[in-house]
């Protein structure tokens, strides 16, 4: 995009525009799947426990129901507890959204779609997902109450622990694609359902569902959910929050559980390649057999169906998430480590082992081929 | 068993210990001195046909005369009522001891009988409530603190002539 | 040499890196400390992203800012007296920090004023050297004492590692001595003054002398 | 700094943990009311816990000794009030006991059919607050939408949906109205199902057996010993049941209705899920069994209900007349014990002969069932205890009255 507007301005104005332009994209992205999501939360909530969930504002499924709980929020008074350390305490919601927004910026959204292209996306990703629980921890030990406290310790140790399988598992489609760009990934993907990298081999099939288990834990969601637990710990580390500071938390909350499962989709579920080959068919995206490039504003819709498609397999993903934490009780703190190191760990290690076999014995795959397509 | 073999039963261990037995209220119950009240409560639990090994209550009941209209009988005294079951043999029982509303007749001081909280563990709290809200010491309690009332609350509510204070750290009472 | 968005950013980052590093020296705080120490780390990887080492710079974030900070602060949290533990400093220690400090200072500011490349112009040090694909490869083997970007097929290895090709591994070790001083410092925070009995965990096992524990909140 | 007779390099070694003593409570979601525990902790682990209770204390034994009999009705209702209907018939079965007044046949199956159905909607509640404590909030929910069809029974019996004073000394307030009975059958084919449910998110969820099977597991020797009673002493395994085993006061209101006491004895339960076996980490007398206690009590409750409203068809004559607002007690002192949902609710009546007491004193079953938490939970996980606390199923407003 720099380059569209170095045509007609300076090199400095044009990046600047340029990264205006995709920091507001994604910030807005992540704002409104925050938002939707707050919603839907609700609304999933009430159907599971046979109710309906928000009505009233915004017509009759609540559609503004986000607006109406943004405003209270903003509105409430903004509170810092005598004993809390000021400067962390107020920064703390800060570094924890900055961490999950950052994620957005390495995240292929479309072919080519990706706000700052790396070929080493996957380990940014990761890296830069892990550092949401910083804001964490430092929020928990900066309120100066010993139930934050405990909401923060045992988000460390939650996190730490689960970081090591959720990489093991992002791992093994990377050593499988053999590469870590996130675009060259979901291009290769691009087809038919059976070359998503999850019908790869059963391998791959077992560490999707490792990796998801170890996503929830990683964003600290039900059955995970104990750095909040509001049952034990009265909200965990955001017990002395409130307001637009808790909401901060909470956006980084949705924003960091709509990445794992964006990263999943593009990691296991074929990204913006659907099911099927539509928009082969359709002729907006370049077709395997012939190579014949679509015309560029036909390939611009292409991306955009592409993006609709990857949104929706992201969304899902999130929807399993609230359905698992409406109908799941919380695990124990104790539970949740040993699900991590005696269970996630070995299984990840093992599907690892498994499908570098797999691809030395079938280094073309069975049905799938590396870098081919339709 | 019925309660007059678990009276007679008593009585022939513990002699005059056992200060009297009624039989003929609607819940019979034996009356007992209080400085043997552990030992008795020892015995009935111990005992293999006995087998006491549930307390149900302790009540605390206050006998003053405050009010000219309600007649008691006997001298102003503080009672309690220990009610006693067995689940091995189902029956059960109601011992009584009765105190004197102050100790050594000063007022202000406490009277005081053996705690039974070594025997059965739910005298712990009774006693506890007991002490709280009728003002009876039980010596050997582990951890005679109030329960219901707060630490520095003044008197114990439910003697009879216990008036409520007019304020509680700056809270109207009356 | 005009507004040049990579020595901007440079500028900016390294001013932060040095700033909350100088930070984490002078607060008193542990735990303002670790988190001046997050910001400082964190802006020494967006130096490592200026310089076109993505792979360094999540390396930096992953390593550094998520795993072992993390394990500083819940060493920290896990063993503080109080959740404010001040630290002071003695003046001996003040002492021996500015010697070792100052002189490791003098150190690299000579070897920054000596490197030719830095006096040279700013070209070079502000726009990622394109002769090197910035891809993770070509690390990887400077790791493991290959340079690509400098080898030269018609010298043979034993004369290469004469000519200063020995890779990174000296500072990759360095790198990681560092790692376990961190280590042991936080074991050294950590260590016990209690009795080595072991936790109460079993059910009906007695509970610990009472007058061990703090006030109630 | 080591202590004595310990090898100074052992101590070293040993990570230095702090431990703290932590409040939860009174303002704490899973205390189910205002209970203060103090937790003294090492990390996670809970080394003590002590309860603080008494934020609802208003001494209603005094309130006992300044209105009649008959008037403290009202007063009971806000001791359980989650089964008010059950404090009730407590208060007045030991009235009628010292007035050695027995209430009409038709009364005795009404007050069946009324107090089963408070047990029921009773142990919804403490299905569905435990489902809440163990994070899981949809069982709650559920629970909850049942219990309001049963508040809704009760509303047309007596007007109140959370305190009642229906069933009062000498009988109940008012019969049934016309079309009740046909209702109360509708809701209990309608809530059959729903235990299902109830099973199917919680009982035999991997993860809630988890939380709970072995977990502050009370022998029967302590709970007897700590008086713990209802379904936290059936969980245990002691076959006791005052319906079945209590003052023959009580247990006459029960003649010729068959049930089971819920308790299991030699390995098994009287009646069993089919296909859903005891998961096998569970411990007898641990926070699984006394919730699963509650639970099929849930259903014998139901039956009782079916043969209460056919024996109550088929009964002659009213359902009895309340006794005079001031009506004069005979001298004497009584005490009786039922079967609450919560436990054993004990009422005790000192008279002098007046209308008004001269001691009313109330035995609460969920005081003595809460003196034993700090014996359950030592040694276990901060988690636990809110899964200890509310396997006991306690209610404030009776712990404190």
């Amino acid at each position: 995009m720099a380059d569209f507007f170095a045509n007609w301005l300076p090199n400095w104005l044009a990046l600047t525009l340029a990264a205006l332009v995709h920091v507001t994209l994604i910030l807005t992205l992540a704002l409104t799947a925050a938002a939707a999501f707050t919603w839907a939360e609700r609304k999933v909530a009430g159907r599971i426990q046979d109710r309906l969930g928000p009505t009233r504002v915004g017509g009759r499924f609540g559609w503004l129901q986000a607006v109406a709980d943004g405003l209270k929020l903003v509105s409430k008074e903004d509170v810092v507890p005598k004993n809390a350390d000021p400067l962390l305490f107020r920064a703390a919601p800060y570094v924890s959204f900055c961490a999950s927004f950052c994620v957005y910026l390495a995240m292929p959204f479309a072919n080519g779609w990706v706000a700052q292209p790396l070929d080493i996306a996957v380990f940014f990703i990761l890296a830069v997902a892990g550092l949401e629980v910083l804001g964490v921890i430092l929020g928990g030990y900066a309120s100066g109450s010993k139930w934050s406290l405990f909401g923060a310790m045992r988000e460390a140790a939650q996190v730490v622990s689960y970081e090591v399988p959720l990489a093991l598992c992002a791992v093994i489609p990377v050593m499988v694609a053999g590469t870590m760009d996130l675009v060259a990934i979901g291009n290769m993907q691009s087809g038919w359902a059976w070359n998503w990298l999850i019908f790869h081999d059963p391998f791959l099939f077992a560490t999707f569902f490792v990796y998801f288990t170890c996503a929830v834990a990683s964003v600290n969601r039900a059955p995970f959910d104990l750095a909040e637990a509001e049952s034990e710990l009265v909200a965990g580390f955001l017990t002395e929050y409130s307001g637009f500071r808790w909401s901060v938390f909470f956006m980084a909350e949705y924003a960091s559980m709509f990445a794992v499962s964006m990263l999943a989709s593009i990691l296991f579920l074929g990204g913006w390649n659907g099911p099927l080959p539509i928009t082969v068919w359709l002729g907006l995206a370049p077709n395997p057999a012939t190579g014949d490039a679509p015309h560029a504003l036909l390939a611009y819709l292409g991306n955009f169906l592409g993006m609709v498609n990857l949104l929706t397999k992201a969304t899902l993903g999130v929807l399993v998430m609230m359905w698992a934490r409406w109908t799941l009780p919380r695990l124990r703190i104790d539970q949740v480590m040993t699900m991590c190191l005696k269970y996630c760990i070995p299984l990840a290690a093992a599907m690892f082992v498994g499908a570098m076999v797999y691809a030395y014995a079938f280094p073309a795959g069975l049905i799938f081929r590396v870098g081919g397509g339709g | 068993m019925e309660f007059s073999e678990i009276a007679k039963k008593v009585s022939e261990r513990f002699g005059d210990q056992v200060v009297g037995v009624v039989a003929d209220a609607i819940d019979p119950w034996i009356e007992v001195a209080p400085p043997a009240i552990a030992e008795i409560a020892r015995f009935l639990r111990d005992e293999p046909s006995l087998r006491f090994q549930f307390l149900h209550c302790i009540t605390g009941v206050d006998y003053l005369q405050t009010d000219p209209k309600r007649k008691i009988e006997g001298q102003p005294r503080i009672e309690l009522i220990y009610h006693l079951g067995s689940l091995a043999h189902k029956h059960r029982l109601v011992v009584k001891a009765v105190l004197p509303r102050w100790k050594d007749g000063i007022e202000g001081q406490l009277p005081e009988i053996p705690s039974v909280s070594g025997v059965w563990s739910t005298a712990n709290w009774h006693e506890r409530e007991v002490y709280d809200l009728m003002g009876v010491r039980f010596l050997g309690h582990p951890d005679l603190r109030r329960i219901l009332c707060p630490d520095d609350w003044v008197g114990h509510p439910l003697r009879k002539d216990y008036e409520m204070p007019l304020e509680y750290q700056g809270i109207r009472g009356r | 040499m005009g507004v040049n968005f990579h020595s901007v950013f440079f500028h900016l980052m390294a001013v932060l890196a040095s700033g909350f590093a100088l930070a984490v020296v002078f607060s008193n705080n542990i735990v303002r400390m670790a988190f001046y120490l997050v910001a400082s780390l964190g802006a020494v990887a967006g130096l490592f992203f200026l310089a076109g080492a993505d792979f360094v710079a999540a390396l930096q974030l992953m390593i550094y800012v998520g795993g072992t900070l993390v394990l500083l602060i819940f060493g920290v949290m896990l063993t503080a007296r109080g959740p404010f533990a001040d630290l002071k400093t003695s003046p001996a220690q003040w002492t021996v920090v500015g010697l070792v400090g100052g002189s490791l200072l003098a150190v690299l500011l000579y070897a920054a004023s000596s490197a030719s490349r830095w006096t040279a112009s700013g070209k070079a040090a502000s726009a990622p050297p394109d002769q090197v694909a910035p891809t993770s490869a070509p690390l990887g083997l400077a790791l493991l004492g290959a340079r690509v970007d400098k080898l030269d097929p018609k010298q043979n290895s034993a004369s290469s590692r004469a000519g200063g090709m020995s890779g990174y591994l000296l500072p990759f070790e360095i790198v990681s001595v560092h790692l376990v001083v961190v280590l042991i410092g936080a074991a050294y925070l950590a260590r016990a003054r209690r009795r080595a009995t072991p936790r109460p965990i079993a059910a009906n096992s007695p509970p610990d002398d009472p007058s061990q524990s703090s006030s109630v909140s | 700094m080591a202590v004595e007779g310990v090898d100074p390099e052992l101590a070293e070694f040993d990570v230095r943990t702090d431990e703290i003593l932590v409040n939860m409570g009174p303002q704490h979601p899973s205390t189910h009311g205002v209970l203060r525990v103090v937790l003294r902790t090492d990390g996670e682990i809970v080394l003590d816990a002590t309860p603080h209770i008494g934020y609802l204390h208003r001494c209603a034994e005094k309130i006992g000794e300044n209105v009649s009999a008959r008037q403290w009705i009202p007063y009971t209702d806000r001791m359980d009030y989650l089964a008010g209907m059950n404090m009730n018939l407590g208060w007045a079965l030991c009235v009628e006991k010292l007035l050695k007044l027995e209430a009409p046949e038709k009364a005795r199956h009404l007050r069946v059919i009324i107090v089963e159905l408070n047990r029921i909607a009773s142990h919804l509640v403490a299905a569905g607050t435990y489902g809440l404590d163990l994070g899981s909030f949809t069982p709650f929910m559920y629970a909850f939408r049942e219990r309001e069809k049963i508040y809704d029974l009760f509303e047309l019996v007596c007007g109140a949906r959370l305190t009642y004073s229906y069933i009062t000394i000498g009988g109940a307030m008012a019969d049934f109205p016309a079309g009740w009975l046909q209702r109360c059958e509708r809701f209990l084919t309608e809530f059959e199902p729903v235990i299902d449910e109830l099973h199917a998110v919680l009982t035999d969820n991997a993860i809630f057996i988890r939380r709970t099977a072995g977990i502050g597991v009370l022998p029967p020797e302590v709970a007897i010993d700590y008086g713990c009673t209802g379904p936290v002493l059936r969980g245990s395994g002691v076959d006791w049941d005052l319906r079945r085993d209590g003052d023959p006061w009580y247990t006459r209101m029960y003649d010729g209705y068959e049930f089971h006491v819920i308790a299991q004895t030699g390995g098994r339960y009287p009646i069993e899920r089919p296909g859903h076996p005891v998961p096998a980490a569970a411990v007898l007398g641990d926070c699984w069994h006394r919730y699963y206690v509650r639970m099929l009590e849930c259903v014998e409750s139901m039956r009782l209900i079916r043969q209460g409203i056919e024996k109550y068809s088929r009964a002659p004559g009213g359902i009895g007349e309340p006794i005079k607002l001031t009506q004069k007690l005979p001298k004497g002192e009584v005490y009786l014990e039922t079967e609450a949902p919560k436990g054993q609710m004990g009422f005790m009546i000192v008279s002098d002969g007046a209308a008004i007491p001269w001691r009313a004193r109330a035995r609460s079953s969920s005081f003595c069932n809460l003196s034993v938490l700090s014996e359950l939970c030592r040694g276990c996980l901060i988690a636990d205890v809110p899964a200890v606390l509310g396997s006991l199923d306690i209610v404030l407003g009776e712990i404190d009255r």
